[in-house]
């Protein structure tokens, strides 16, 4: 029997967002439907480098936590996890994973939606692109702010 | 004295992640205005409070809060995680 | 480099779902955002013994290829999977799954619920509860009904 | 000749999976009255047309739809899969 998985983690290290997957449904016996969101740094032709991520140490643990706590009293969870990396990163990495499990479909994936609109505004987690010549950061977009209304 | 941390082009601008201030303001809009003053970096990082973001003792919150018996101040622009 | 996955897949055989969510993740590169809906057979108290799932071969390949079409055509996938078990089931087996791949995560989502919804009330599979001297279907639920009009 | 198939309880209640049935129905509604008037095991699974669901080659339709030149006709319950 595997350690249980930690509800939240913040690190710089690759995980396996399969495996992470297959370990929370092993641990969420009571329901029938898990939903899991991974972010990939894009493979896109504009000549991407690496991604930087940032974040703020203590801060961006406790956020996450308290909005995984706001997603476990909003619906009927049996479990949620979030992982999300920081520092730097190549095309195609994994950045992040969210997963839901609950005895309902809908609930499943309105609470990891839910956790992706709040860790895209609310979680201390700055991105900044690489390319030949050019270091980006990334700006928020209004259009994440706007998504955080309908909950 | 607060512990005052700056992230991802708020740092770069000021040119550090995080220094001990000792500051009488008694809210978040205040000690913007004596960090303002300081140098033409601090003026340039803090030109537009409305494109940046405060947390007090890492929690989100408004440039009007009190500062009283706070111990970490950080300043940073609108998040881009997840 | 594995064979590229089909896009639709129903059987009687067990899969890893992990393992799925990676290879499909490795194949849609030019995506940011990854959703994965997994279905397991509730473990619950109530003494469920198995799950018979029954389909209807041939019609059931063809209504799931073309929920599949259809999420496609209506959102902007880089590509989208889906896997369906039918036969005997134990709790805690896998029974269905669901995976999409979108540059937007509002994309990916939306279109796991839509095939969700479609895979629950429009494609030939039916379930049968074995339980301790006690054999039932599982009824269609109205609210699963319901969540079609949303689409 | 209609390949008329049963699924789940409809195909526990007539009994087979599969039958091929020699008929001049014009529309399903039709087949339907003529698979019902033959035994009361028929007649019990098509006792409420309302809850059940038919499928015409393969593709989900009404119980209006004609059967000029259909190979297959399935009927079942409402579907209960994902």
């Amino acid at each position: 029997m595997a350690a249980p998985l930690p509800r939240v983690q913040v690190q710089p290290d690759a995980f396996d967002a399969g495996q992470t997957l297959n370990r929370f449904t092993a641990m969420v016996a009571g329901a029938g439907a898990v939903v899991s969101f991974t972010g990939v740094v894009r493979d896109v032709e504009d000549g991407l480098i690496a991604l930087e991520i940032e974040h703020y140490p203590g801060m961006s643990e406790k956020a996450i936590a308290a909005m995984v706590a706001g997603a476990i009293a909003r619906w009927q969870l049996v479990d949620a996890l979030v992982i999300h990396r920081h520092g730097r990163l190549a095309p195609g990495d994994t950045i992040m994973m969210v997963a839901t499990a609950s005895r309902h479909r809908a609930d499943a994936f309105a609470a990891a939606e839910y956790l992706m609109d709040y860790l895209k505004s609310r979680a201390p987690f700055w991105k900044k692109e690489l390319r030949e010549g050019a270091v980006d950061w990334v700006a928020a977009r209004d259009e994440d702010e706007t998504a955080l209304k309908r909950w | 004295m607060i512990d005052v941390l700056y992230f991802a082009w708020v740092r770069e601008r000021i040119g550090l992640p995080k220094e001990r201030v000792e500051t009488g303001a008694a809210t978040v809009r205040d000690l913007v205005a004596e960090l303002a003053a300081r140098e033409d970096r601090y003026a340039a990082a803090f030109a537009d409070v409305s494109a940046l973001r405060v947390a007090v003792d890492q929690e989100l919150t408004t440039f009007d809060a009190p500062l009283t018996g706070v111990r970490e101040v950080a300043f940073f622009p609108p998040m881009s995680g997840g």
